[in-house]
């Protein structure tokens, strides 16, 4: 037993020396992207990006260079999400950081990013508190998903249009049910803060919400997964749109336990980051609407979207399941254009072109940069407003990628 | 004298480590000395006899002191790691005298209740540490110079590894052990056992709570779900068991060696290493039940006298 | 004034009384045998003494102090020093370094006067084995780690906890050797026995237990032709 | 059963505290008794392996995981209704329990509790991680018809499904009782639990009782995990919480107390429900199950050191 430990290690050793040797190559572009690869979001984000690199290299590369991706997984945990970034830097000298997920494995990558100053263009993690981490001076660093508060006042925005396009809708109250997570818990500071600002008529729900109220829960994925107590304090209230901002295994069992003590909201609204596999073939899913960044109906009004979607079914076999995988996709074609547009890797050059570049995504939207409450660098402002029709997301807002109308109200 | 010539070696080793090396392994020995010292501060504790889940909230509490310190009261980074670890101390004092009564699985499942406690009233006092999203702090500590951080970190390491020397070489070892095998004993001997585990219990919390600030300050944020979580509670006590439990060694073992699997075999198999570090973990215990440390040292002593090994029950 | 003074001491486990309205004492040089048939509660009383078991009721003076509140560590710290039944030696300590927790903790003592202490009660129990470690030793050489530990802490009292137990007859002769050099250093010793010939060679004086009560008390040839006493010990058999 | 007078100041007192929150927050009465239930219910053969084989399972929560991803790969794969998939869950997770109890925790009963730790910490760690490579990190539900059904009582409407848990708990509690009374099996194992040195010198197969214990505790959480399925999201990690739960319960009702595990499942259960439903206090539902918990094991050990 002994003998054929000592072996096993030194099996490893022989690896870990091949292994460190094998990282030759010649000269491409590096980018590297620190993703949780155990996840879901993760894992086809990463997909998504090797999608997009070898769709470059497959039209000759970067200023004439392949371009190499170099994928370190965060594994969710803040220390190694760090360690990630410093390999990326020193052990692979890669060009440009990507990646994304999770606004605490990103707080501690902060201060690695800030030593290297390289340009970088995360695309997830939205909580303000990664904007405030990074502050105002960090011209490389370009964020493309809308951060927290955005998202919360681009839903006013898309509520006021629907309302003035459909007077027969009411969402003077609203109730928040929030995970007790960071997430949650920044998403009810977000609509608390809206709300006193609709009550003096201003902000994105000025003359829609003018009663609100909220309530917290534990999240199935943190261990809950009784939403009960919650439902019933909403039911009291009476609300005219609710919506819950958890997670995603948090989606059926909050309606089914909506349903059971007969709560019925005229709106019934989610805001978690992804859905279960097969939320729509759930008959309890009808009429949910939901706060996205994308949804595969996008298919039918946006060719980029119908492209990248057949690609990445080609490539990888399977479909995408989160808004991650095009965002990952996104995350890439950026700042590929924006390299070409620069003409060289000079970061200087590079930033001010990224800064001008417009790229029309898969997430339905053109991305274009504009600076955001703290950061000069900021993409995506807005989310879009779906509803599952029939078993499928469908965008009712914005308009102009509207794949279908709203269906209100919703019923059992 | 040739094991202390090579604990010179190697110490001499660790110090100049930053000369030799990127920032990229030195943040992974940075992180293995964060989990070795906690690793061997549970296992100081164990050493009474006292099997303790608290690691992960000592843990945290010190790190939000720390935090705390620096973003409302402006505290100097390093003054807050002390900080961190008084607090944690103060704490575990106080907390003694009600939870040093339990033993076995009931002081177990206490001390973890309690980082979980710590962990809702942190989330729950928003306005003092930020609540559910946490506290971001201007800076990380050194300005994140990775070389002054290691030496940092290291520093802290040497300075546990010392505690737990001192535990070994003096007076202590002799209380702990005692009450370790039976406490009645013990007290009939003049040993004080609650002076004692209280002691330990503070010291070991100390050191937890140093840790825990030292981890904030080096990523410059706390948040309940980062700072409290059971990872900081596992991975500790996977490390001291598969290194060795009952001395100073073994975890500095068990964390070296874990620490590096993990962090090999995650670029190694991109795509479900985990599987593979919990199999090496079963293995570890299957094969070597007393630990890595204890087994190799068998190993070289069974060159001494073969035929003496004592038969394994099946 | 007597070495230890028990006044009415009574202890009970819920509704079950163990020991009830024990009043005896010991005196320095004195070895006082406690017998009795088994579940009496000799081991108890030896627990009330040492302070491994709060009394219910009573009181017990040390010294001409009333020890009744003090924990079992200051009670040794005091002067009072037990060997228990079961011998339980620390197997990650060598064999003079079990000895040595008496004088580090009874009296709170260095390491280095600790290791001094802890030989020369070796040289007085005749051990010398003294770095073996606790898995290579006899059954002898246990029991006198067990007694040695209780020295080291420089008793004024002592109990040994049928130390005998277990040992041949030559064996048994040695360690009776050694508790009388003991007696001559002016200790309080009280031997909880089950062989009564070692009771009739140390004791000048036996307490009878039964039930938790004292049923005889006096020399142990007296005491061993009282009718109770033996019918005491008889229905031990029924 | 005779009780004391205090014993019945105690039950005096409970049904007291229950008819106040009865009247007070009704719905948090029957959400707490639901609950509650489900914790006791998945408790008890934590408690039973805890108990007989010394085993802290830190893998506990992973088994009922696998049980739950059973019944959906069935449910998926055939269309058969998770209730139905009881019995072909529970073989198949018997099977994997004892296979698992085969390899790996046999060989580690006589290494002191911290070795088994570590080593179902590792199971523990496997098991998530196959079913995340199988099965992706997405969660997955099954839907029937039944799982949301309700009941009213006036303007007061609340779901039905989960007082199969309540029933369950106490049914699996009297036959685990009664087998441990009554078989000869069941004997045995009580037997075995008490003094297993004992138990093998008056020839009792103690490796057999080992075996058969891990493998029915397994059974327990395929049977759990087969009930649940309608009324949870399942993801890898979502068996995990329950272990550190289950571990609280049975601390909490003090090793081999099977009864207790269900009062104290079903009072934390309450406590949890009634500060969830009072509004803006939700966050705070934790501490009632950690303070009770540490309240009522530092209170036994004042009752029980004097």
């Amino acid at each position: 037993m002994k003998k054929s430990y000592l072996l096993i290690v030194l099996s490893f050793l022989l690896a870990f020396v091949l292994f460190s040797m094998s990282g030759m190559a010649q000269e491409p572009i590096k980018i590297g992207a620190v993703n949780p690869l155990g996840d879901i979001t993760g894992r086809q984000s990463t997909n998504a990006m090797e999608l997009a690199v070898a769709e470059i290299n497959e039209a000759g590369g970067l200023l004439g260079r392949p371009v190499e991706l170099i994928v370190v997984d965060s594994e969710f945990r803040p220390e190694k999400g760090a360690a990630a970034i410093e390999k990326l830097a020193t052990v692979d000298e890669v060009d440009f950081f990507v990646g994304g997920m999770s606004s605490g494995v990103h707080l501690a990558q902060i201060p690695s990013l800030k030593k290297y100053k390289k340009v970088t263009v995360w695309a997830g993690a939205a909580s303000h508190k990664a904007e405030e981490a990074i502050g105002a001076d960090a011209d490389w660093y370009f964020h493309l998903h809308p951060w927290d508060y955005q998202q919360g006042a681009s839903y006013g925005v898309g509520w006021n249009a629907i309302v003035k396009e459909n007077p027969e809708i009411d969402i003077a109250r609203v109730f928040l049910a929030y995970e007790e997570g960071a997430f949650g818990s920044d998403s009810y500071k977000a609509y608390a803060a809206m709300a006193e600002q609709a009550s003096e008529g201003k902000g994105a729900f000025a003359g829609v919400m003018e009663e609100f109220k909220g309530a917290s829960f534990k999240s199935a994925a943190m261990g809950g997964g009784d939403y009960r107590a919650m439902l019933q304090q909403a039911k009291e209230y009476n609300p005219d749109l609710f919506i819950w901002a958890g997670y995603d295994a948090d989606a059926i069992p909050m309606l089914g336990q909506a349903r059971e003590i007969g709560f019925e909201p005229n709106l019934y609204v989610g805001a978690p980051p992804g859905w279960p596999a097969n939320f729509g073939r759930n008959p309890l899913s009808d009429k949910v609407i939901l706060y996205g960044m994308w949804a595969p109906a996008l298919n039918e009004v946006s060719d980029v979207a119908k492209h990248f979607w057949d690609a990445y079914v080609e490539m990888h076999d399977e479909e995408p399941a989160t808004y991650f995988a095009p965002l990952g996709y996104t995350n890439i074609k950026f700042l590929a254009k924006g390299i070409e547009k620069a003409g060289t890797l000079e970061k200087e050059a590079v930033i001010s072109a990224l800064k001008s570049t417009k790229y029309v995504s898969p997430l339905g939207s053109t991305l274009e940069i504009s600076p955001s409450n703290i950061i000069q660098n900021q993409g995506f402002t807005r989310q879009k407003i779906l509803q599952y029709q029939d078993g499928k997301q469908h965008v009712i807002w914005p308009f102009e990628f509207a794949t279908t109308e709203i269906e209100y109200p919703f019923s059992w | 004298m040739n094991k202390k010539a090579i604990l010179i070696i190697l110490t001499a080793l660790a110090v100049v480590l930053p000369f030799f090396t990127g920032a990229y392994v030195l943040s992974i020995f940075i992180s293995i000395f964060v989990f070795l010292s906690l690793s061997l501060s549970w296992d100081m504790m164990l050493r009474t006899g006292q099997l303790s889940f608290g690691t992960a909230g000592f843990f945290g509490i010190g790190a939000y002191a720390s935090a705390l310190a620096v973003a409302n009261l402006g505290l100097n980074p390093i003054l807050s790691i002390i900080l961190g670890g008084l607090f944690s101390a103060i704490i575990a004092f106080a907390l003694g005298f009600v939870v040093l009564r339990l033993r076995e699985i009931y002081f177990a499942i206490t001390t973890l209740a309690l980082t979980h406690v710590f962990s809702v009233i942190i989330r729950n006092l928003s306005d003092i540490t930020g609540g559910a999203s946490g506290t971001i702090l201007p800076n990380a500590i050194f300005n994140g110079d990775p070389k002054l951080i290691y030496w940092a970190i290291l520093l802290i390491t040497f300075m546990v590894i010392g505690i737990s020397e001192m535990f070994k070489r003096t007076k202590i070892r002799f209380a702990i052990n005692s009450i370790r095998n039976d406490e009645t004993t013990a007290k009939s001997s003049g040993i004080d056992v609650f002076k004692y585990l209280l002691l330990v219990f503070v010291i070991t919390s100390a050191i937890q709570g140093v840790i825990g600030a030292f981890y904030a300050q080096q990523f410059a944020f706390v948040n309940p779900e980062s700072t409290f979580s059971l990872n900081f509670l596992l991975l500790p006590i996977a490390m001291a068991l598969v290194g060795g439990i009952y001395t100073t060694s073994g975890p500095i073992i068990g964390a070296l060696i874990l620490g590096l699997i993990s962090e090999y075999l995650k670029l190694l198999i991109p795509y479900g290493h985990l599987v593979v570090y919990g199999v090496i973990i079963v293995l570890v215990v299957l094969f070597l039940p007393e630990g890595i440390f204890k087994s190799v040292k068998k190993l070289f002593a069974s060159k001494d006298n073969v035929g003496s090994d004592i038969n394994a029950q099946s | 004034m007597p070495s230890l003074e028990t006044k009415n001491v009574v202890k009970k486990f819920g509704g079950l009384v163990a020991t009830n309205d024990l009043s005896f004492s010991v005196d320095n040089g004195e070895i006082l045998g406690i017998i009795g048939p088994n579940g009496a509660g000799k081991t108890t009383i030896i627990n009330l003494i040492a302070g491994t078991l709060p009394v219910t009721s009573g009181k017990i003076i040390f010294s001409g102090e009333d020890v009744t509140n003090f924990a079992a560590h200051e009670r040794n710290q005091k002067g009072i020093s037990r060997t228990f039944q079961t011998v339980r030696p620390l197997d990650d300590l060598t064999a003079i370094e079990n000895i040595m927790i008496g004088a580090l903790f009874g009296q709170k003592m260095g390491l280095k006067d600790a290791r001094e202490v802890a030989k020369e009660i070796c040289k007085l129990i005749g051990f010398n084995n003294f770095d073996r470690s606790i898995d290579q030793l006899t059954v002898l050489e246990l029991k006198k780690i067990e007694l040695g530990r209780a020295l080291a802490s420089d008793p004024d009292l002592l109990f040994l906890d049928e130390l005998m137990a277990g040992l041949n007859m030559e064996e048994t002769y040695e360690l009776i050797d050694v508790i009388r050099k003991l007696q001559k250093r002016d200790l309080a010793i009280c031997v909880v026995e089950h062989i009564m010939k070692v009771v009739k060679e140390l004791t000048s004086r036996v307490i009878v237990l039964d039930q938790g009560q004292i049923i005889a008390k006096g020399p142990y040839e007296e005491v061993s032709q009282q009718k109770n006493v033996i019918a005491a010990y008889l229905g031990e058999d029924e | 059963m005779s009780l004391t007078k205090k014993q019945y100041i105690m039950l005096f007192l409970l049904a007291l505290i229950i008819l106040i929150i009865a009247l007070w927050q009704p719905h948090a009465l029957i959400y707490g008794i639901q609950r509650g239930s489900l914790y006791a219910l998945i408790a008890l053969p934590l408690a039973l392996v805890l108990g007989i084989l010394g085993v802290l399972n830190l893998a506990h929560g992973e088994f009922l995981t696998v049980g739950l991803y059973l019944s959906y790969m069935l449910y998926e794969r055939f269309n058969l209704d998770p209730l139905l998939s009881i019995i072909p869950v529970v073989i198949i997770l018997s099977l994997i329990g004892a296979g698992i109890y085969l390899l790996t925790i046999k060989h580690v009963l006589k290494d002191g509790h911290l070795n088994q730790l570590l080593l179902t910490f590792g199971v523990s760690l496997i098991l998530i991680e196959i079913i995340n490579i199988i099965w992706t990190s997405r969660p997955r539900n099954v839907f029937t018809s039944y799982s949301y059904s309700s009941m009213s009582i006036g303007n007061f409407s609340f779901g039905t499904y989960e007082f199969l848990y309540f029933f369950m708990a106490i049914a699996v509690l009297i036959l685990l009782q009664l087998f441990l009374k009554k078989t000869r099996l069941g004997q045995a194992t009580f037997a075995v639990g008490q003094n297993p040195r004992g138990a093998k010198i008056v020839g009792i197969n103690v490796s057999y009782v080992y075996l058969f214990v891990f493998t029915l505790a397994v059974a327990i959480l395929g049977l759990v995990g087969a009930v649940m399925l309608p009324r949870t999201a399942i993801f890898p990690a979502v068996g995990s919480p329950f272990s550190l739960k289950s571990f609280a319960l049975a601390a909490m009702a003090g090793l081999g107390n099977m009864n207790g595990i269900l009062i104290a499942g079903i009072g934390l259960g309450i406590g949890e429900a009634v500060i969830k439903s009072i509004p803006g206090a939700g966050g705070w539902a934790d501490i009632v199950f950690f303070g009770v918990l540490i309240a009522v094991i530092i209170a036994r050990s004042y009752r029980e050191g004097n």
